[in-house]
């Protein structure tokens, strides 16, 4: 957690101060990459609440990523653009799905959670696919940015990295808040050791769900924004491949830290664009990468951060 | 309509004992291991490209299937000791970080080396063309190999589980894994032994379909979840299990597939009836799976996690 | 006096092996009940069942006049029937004062507060300390629970199971690794519990359940075979037969005295 | 390993550089190369690199560079490396992509950005119909068109039945949908499979116990591979299998032998018998080792498009540019070639089958023509005039 407090502000500032130092470098490019860093940022945050503090490895998350990015596809079509609007949609969706789902899948532990959170995944993921009225497998084109307060913000590069920095922001820091909470403390205790919970009167049930939904309707907001930076939505965005990168950017990252998913999210997709742009091959090296790290640095990057910064233990 | 019932069921079958040859290895790494192996379905691919490369240098279907087994063998050995033994006493998420990892090496270096076209192998002689069934109907020699070597396999697998020293021990660690190394065994020289044996069971699945499936860097992928299916549904360490859930898998898709359209038209207009199909036809395995687990959540034949 | 808990026909097989035969007992308040018995005796299953782990498989179990035995753990924890564990279960991660305020937190106000820290929250801390203080290991409040020695574990293991506010508290093998001075004040401290809560005893140290029991009931493969006061019990043919001399005879299995 | 590929993908690294009197051509080339189907991204970003080299190095007389880019197959990702083409290599074309979902994704960022995109394989409905767009031109043909061709051929022949089989997807819907269109016959059956199953055997069996005169199959990259090595297995030899995207140049290394005679429709095949055809496939063989498909084609046609218009127009004035382009004033490999109002291709249409050359190589080869210079049906609802 010391760590978590001394990163997080530091990330968010480079993040902050990213945009100006690109269009002075000449590569304004970079703020895109950048928002898309910023906005798998988020959802790979929200993994962190159920895999790295609730011990709930999910493997169909990106399910809510997708269901974010149609809620901004189904309400731009009737015509309500407001990004308030379709995030509280988008996240009342995912509550929806998350809720029953959730609740059938906590009857499961270990691995088992993780294949039967894959089986609701890819039930969202087929329903998309063969709904023809959205596009299909095709996925469809979206007419335009969503609106902030009437005003197209996000049409821009800049305006939408920002929305999407505060956004992340926002999440980190309430995240940061429900893990510390009572809450978050009986979350953290059931990840530990669910039978010393129920022994002192907890029914871990109702705190996973909570934050089972919780961490869904975050992801459905990082879909929202997903679907504004491609302009594009399609059930590729909830396939199982995605849910799987989710969790390696957290593993990689370090889980249960919430600034290990930021860091994890960043390198991810920071890797792939920069590692493409020498080989068509990249996966090799990215692949040897990943290796590396989960042989030779437990705790992934936050873990390697700790061994090099002696710093007090968590507490 | 009867014949054809038994057919597709045949055609279930030889499906779920090809998701068994898969299953049989990662059920034991993972249950005996508890090893997460995100790398088994890549081994398939692997052993897929190896019948591939070897039939064509030898131009002889036999010769290369034997020699695939030793190849895939000494594959699983050095992946043992390069990557996997490092991470047994691990958490099951450096574990997943790992496997992912050596995923996407070993898809790309099959590209690298035998590029991203698909491949194929010749079927032998002796075992190409089809027999008559009933009318109409005729069911291809080759899948009735593929059955037949699938329930060789089982039996043998069988066998070492249930009458030798070793299948003793992989049982006991399936039960309790602190028990394996109570009993003074080497824990180290058993993981080494199962996962070889596992990657070899799995690349001689990749190489028996090489005649029947094209060979393509993303043939490890599709596999692989449907193997976590089976395992899970099975439940985690039973051979028994991956055995019971792969056939059940592989009748359920086939039939369920086949037929669902069919009684659904009973049930609903033709358009309903088809929009509904053709959504429920490649979730069924999925519902199977979270319908089994809704009503057991250790899988069929898992030991219960208990509180 | 009247029966806290009331147990009848309680049956619990794990195959084909039954655990637990067909066994009724009632225990009194305000009283210390100890269970002894051989290994194997199915005496964990029995606190197992009583605690709402493990669900019997036929028989009823009585609980301040409500019948509890379909009701899971937490709800009879919220009912004041707590447990300790013998194989230490405590939260790894987290201090010994938050393993404690934990079970406080459980007992006290909602869980479902998102925003304020949890480890500010001085109600709850205070709660925890004063129970750490029971059990002595106030000093060691903020050392991670991992980081205890064996005994100051069972001492923060009383503590979490103290802090759940029990009116009945199932012990199992409290005493269980722990050096003779680590003993000897456990026993000192369960000796002042006894005045004010029922305490149910699984324990191997005889001396310790001498020391301690009002009533002492005698397990043997899941059977009851004699219940009673100590003097009595400890007289019984059938109980010196089954198990104390069986223990007395085994020189390694001798309790501690 | 391919040398001009490995070039051709460092060439990505290159930084942008300041602009000269004559400023180098840039076109982006945004097609999958990775995952399953990445050999159809690689025949198309070959039959680029074929007509860069064809052309000296230059397009349109000007210093070209090829900036050839991976759209992964993910839509998502493809939209934003469309957007890194247009907006921060200043590209003036992108040619791509492979795939419909892929074109969805990409076209508002590659048009919005001042581009131009020109498909060498995808040609969705939409693009065809209502959503055309003056800046995006169609060098292979509109999907629905390769099933309509085969299923006039079936009401030619009098076959009277005819039963279906797809992937589960919108595609795999449109594909059977445009062969229905035309079909006269009775349909008997339909089948979809789940997208990325590889054992048809239940599927065969069906088909086996319905035995119908016909069987139209849409089954793209390695599922077809399956589709087709598992027919004959079956025992079905003796039912006609006619099938789209299903048999070309790409999947005939591994279907072989199970392929032969097994008729596709096409709008070209290697042995076609127009000017610069047979040197094209001569070419193409020796520099990257295999027969072109027809995504290839694509590729190479593509650029030589682009190749005309700039040489006629120039890139400044965007109105001559397009016109330049709608135009077609190049010598496409297909023959006869010119675009519709919708800037999908008019051009003809073609029986193919499988066949192996002497040297034990695989190709597709000319039966018959179905269509002569066809439109596609879309072309009525597209405003562009």
């Amino acid at each position: 957690m010391s760590i978590a407090k001394g990163a997080a502000p530091l990330v968010i500032l480079g993040l902050t101060l990213l945009p100006p130092l690109a269009s002075a470098a000449g590569d304004p490019f970079l703020t895109v990459i950048a928002t898309r860093m910023v906005i798998f940022a988020l959802a790979a945050l929200s993994l962190d609440l159920i895999l790295g503090f609730g011990a709930m490895v999910s493997f169909g998350h990106a399910a809510y990523l997708g269901i974010g990015a149609y809620a901004v596809a189904v309400l731009g079509g009737m015509g309500v653009t407001d990004l308030g609007l379709q995030m509280l949609a988008a996240a009342l969706a995912a509550t929806l799905f998350a809720l029953p789902t959730g609740a059938i899948s906590l009857r499961t532990r270990g691995v088992y959670f993780i294949m039967i959170t894959l089986a609701f995944g890819q039930m969202a993921y087929f329903v998309f696919v063969s709904f023809s009225a959205l596009g299909g497998d095709d996925g469809m084109a979206l007419k335009g940015y969503s609106t902030l307060l009437g005003l197209p913000v996000l049409a821009s590069g800049t305006g939408l990295f920002y929305v999407s920095l505060a956004l992340l922001t926002l999440a980190l820091i309430g995240l940061d808040r429900i893990t510390r909470s009572r809450f978050g403390r009986v979350l953290r205790g059931c990840r530990e050791n669910s039978l010393r919970m129920q022994a002192v009167g907890f029914r871990p049930f109702p705190f996973q769900l909570t934050a089972y939904v919780v961490a869904a309707a975050i992801c459905s907001v990082a879909g929202v924004l997903l679907a504004n930076q491609a302009l594009f939505v399609s059930p590729a965005y909830m396939s199982w491949q995605r849910s799987g990168e989710l969790i390696v950017m957290v593993v990689l990252g370090g889980a249960g830290n919430l600034i290990g998913a930021v860091l994890g999210a960043l390198a991810i997709v920071g890797l792939e664009e920069g590692l493409a742009r020498f080989s068509h091959h990249w996966r090799l090296g990215f692949g040897l990468i990943l290796v590396l790290v989960a042989l030779y640095s437990p705790g992934g990057i936050t873990g390697m951060i700790r061994r090099i910064l002696p710093a007090g233990r968590p507490g | 309509m009867l014949n054809l019932i038994l057919l597709q069921l045949i055609n279930g079958l030889q499906f779920g004992i090809l998701l068994f040859l898969v299953a049989a290895g990662l059920t034991l790494v993972f249950g005996i291991m508890d090893f997460i192996n995100l790398a088994h379905g890549v081994l398939y691919m692997v052993g897929g490209y190896v019948m591939a490369a070897l039939s064509a240098a030898t131009g002889n279907f036999w010769l290369s299937l034997v020699l695939v087994l030793p190849a895939m063998l000494g594959i699983g050995l050095l992946l043992e000791a390069a990557v996997f033994r490092k991470l047994h006493d691990r958490p099951h998420l450096d574990q997943v970080l790992a496997t992912f990892g050596l995923v996407l090496i070993l898809s790309e270096l099959v590209k690298l080396i035998w590029g991203a076209a698909p491949l194929s192998v010749t079927l032998p002689e002796a075992l190409a063309g089809s027999v008559p069934l009933v009318g109409p109907l005729r069911y291809p020699v080759y899948r009735i190999a593929v059955i037949a070597a699938g329930l060789a396999i089982a039996l043998m697998l069988w066998f070492v589980i249930a009458r030798t020293r070793i299948g003793m021990l992989l049982r006991a660690g399936a039960a309790n894994p602190a028990m394996v190394s109570a009993l003074g065994v080497n824990v180290n020289r058993l993981f080494m032994l199962v996962f070889a044996v596992g990657a070899m069971l799995a690349g001689f699945a990749g190489a028996i379909v090489a005649p029947i499936l094209s060979v393509d860097p993303g043939m490890g992928d599709s596999i692989l979840i449907l193997t976590f299916v089976v395992i899970v549904i099975g439940g985690v360490g039973s051979v028994r299990g991956a055995f019971v859930a792969a056939l059940l898998v592989g009748i359920v898709d086939t039939m369920g597939r086949i037929f669902g359209p069919i009684l659904l038209k009973q049930l609903l207009e033709p358009a309903a009836a088809a929009q509904a199909g053709r959504t429920l036809a490649p979730m069924l395995v999925y519902l199977l799976m979270a319908g089994v687990l809704f009503w057991r959540p250790s899988g069929l034949f898992g030991r219960s996690t208990g509180a | 006096m009247s029966a806290l808990l009331t147990i009848s026909g309680l049956t619990k097989s794990f195959g084909g092996l039954r655990v637990t035969d067909d066994l009724s007992l009632s225990i009194e308040e305000c009283t210390t009940h100890a269970v002894i018995g051989p290994n194997g005796a199915g005496k964990t299953t029995l606190i197992s069942q009583l605690s709402g782990q493990l669900r019997p498989d036929a028989g009823q179990i009585i609980y301040a006049d409500e019948d509890i035995t379909r009701l899971d753990m937490a709800g009879r924890v919220h009912r004041g029937l707590a447990r300790s564990f013998q194989i230490t279960t405590l939260l790894p991660g987290f201090s010994a004062l938050e393993n404690v305020a934990l079970a406080v937190q459980a007992r006290r106000g909602s869980s479902f507060r998102f925003f304020r820290a949890a480890r500010a929250e001085k109600a709850l801390n205070d709660a925890a300390l004063a129970c750490l203080e029971e059990v002595g290991l106030a000093a060691q409040a903020n050392r991670l629970a991992s980081e205890l020695s064996h005994g100051e574990k069972r001492q923060l293991e009383l503590a979490v199971a103290l802090a759940t506010g029990p009116r009945l508290l199932l012990l199992d093998e409290p005493l269980a690794g722990t050096g003779h001075d680590e003993a000897e004040a456990l026993i000192a401290l369960l000796g002042r519990l006894k005045s004010r809560l029922t305490l149910v005893l699984i324990e191997h140290d005889m001396a310790a359940v001498f020391a301690l029991a009002d009533q002492v009931s005698v397990l043997v493969n899941g059977r009851l075979i004699a219940s009673g006061p100590p003097a009595r019990v400890r007289s019984d043919p059938a109980v010196r037969a089954a198990y104390l001399g069986e223990e007395e005879a085994d020189p390694c299995c001798a309790s501690r005295v | 390993m391919r040398p001009l590929a490995l070039a051709s993908a460092l060439l990505l690294s290159t930084a942008p550089f300041a602009a000269h009197a004559e400023e180098a051509l840039r076109i982006g080339v945004l097609v999958t190369l990775s995952g399953p189907p990445a050999v159809l991204g690689e025949h198309a970003r070959d039959g680029v690199l074929l007509a860069e080299k064809v052309l000296g190095g230059k397009v349109g007389g000007r210093d070209a560079e090829l900036i050839v880019v991976d759209a992964e197959g993910k839509p998502d990702i493809a939209a934003q490396k469309a957007r890194e083409l247009v907006e921060n290599q200043g590209v003036d074309f992108v040619i791509g992509p492979i795939f419909s979902n892929i074109m969805n994704a990409i076209a508002a960022p590659v048009t919005s950005g001042g581009a131009i995109l020109v498909s060498p394989n995808a040609g969705p409905s939409n693009f065809a119909g209502a959503d055309c767009n003056p800046d995006i031109f169609v060098v292979s043909y509109q999907n629905d068109q390769m099933p309509q061709a085969l299923a006039e051929h079936l009401n030619r022949q009098n076959v009277t039945s005819a039963y279906l089989l797809a992937p589960n997807y919108q595609a795999g819907k449109d594909s059977l949908n445009g062969f229905k269109s035309i079909y006269k016959g009775e349909v008997t059956g339909e089948l979809f499979v789940p997208l990325g199953q590889l054992d048809f055997s239940a599927e065969l069996a069906q088909i086996a116990a319905a035995q119908p005169e016909a069987v139209y199959a849409f089954m793209p990259g390695g599922m077809g591979v399956n589709l087709v090595k598992q027919w004959d297995q079956a025992g079905l030899s003796t039912i006609p299998l006619l099938s789209a995207f299903t048999i070309d140049e790409t999947t005939l290394p591994a279907q072989q032998d199970a392929a032969l005679g097994k008729i596709t429709a096409s709008n070209w095949a290697p042995d076609l018998d127009t000017p610069g055809n047979a040197d094209f496939v001569k070419a193409y063989r020796d520099a990257y080792g295999r027969a072109p498909s027809l995504y290839a084609v694509g590729g190479y046609d593509a650029l030589m498009l682009i190749d005309s218009a700039v040489r006629r127009s120039g890139t400044e004035d965007r109105e001559a540019l397009r016109a330049a382009l709608k135009a077609a004033d190049f010598s496409s490999l297909r023959g006869e070639f010119s675009f519709s109002a919708n800037h999908f291709p008019i051009q003809d249409f073609y029986l193919t089958q499988a066949v192996k050359a002497q040297d034990g190589t695989y190709h597709t080869a000319m039966v018959e023509k179905v269509f002569a210079q066809a439109a596609d049906s879309y072309v009525g609802a597209c405003p562009m005039k």
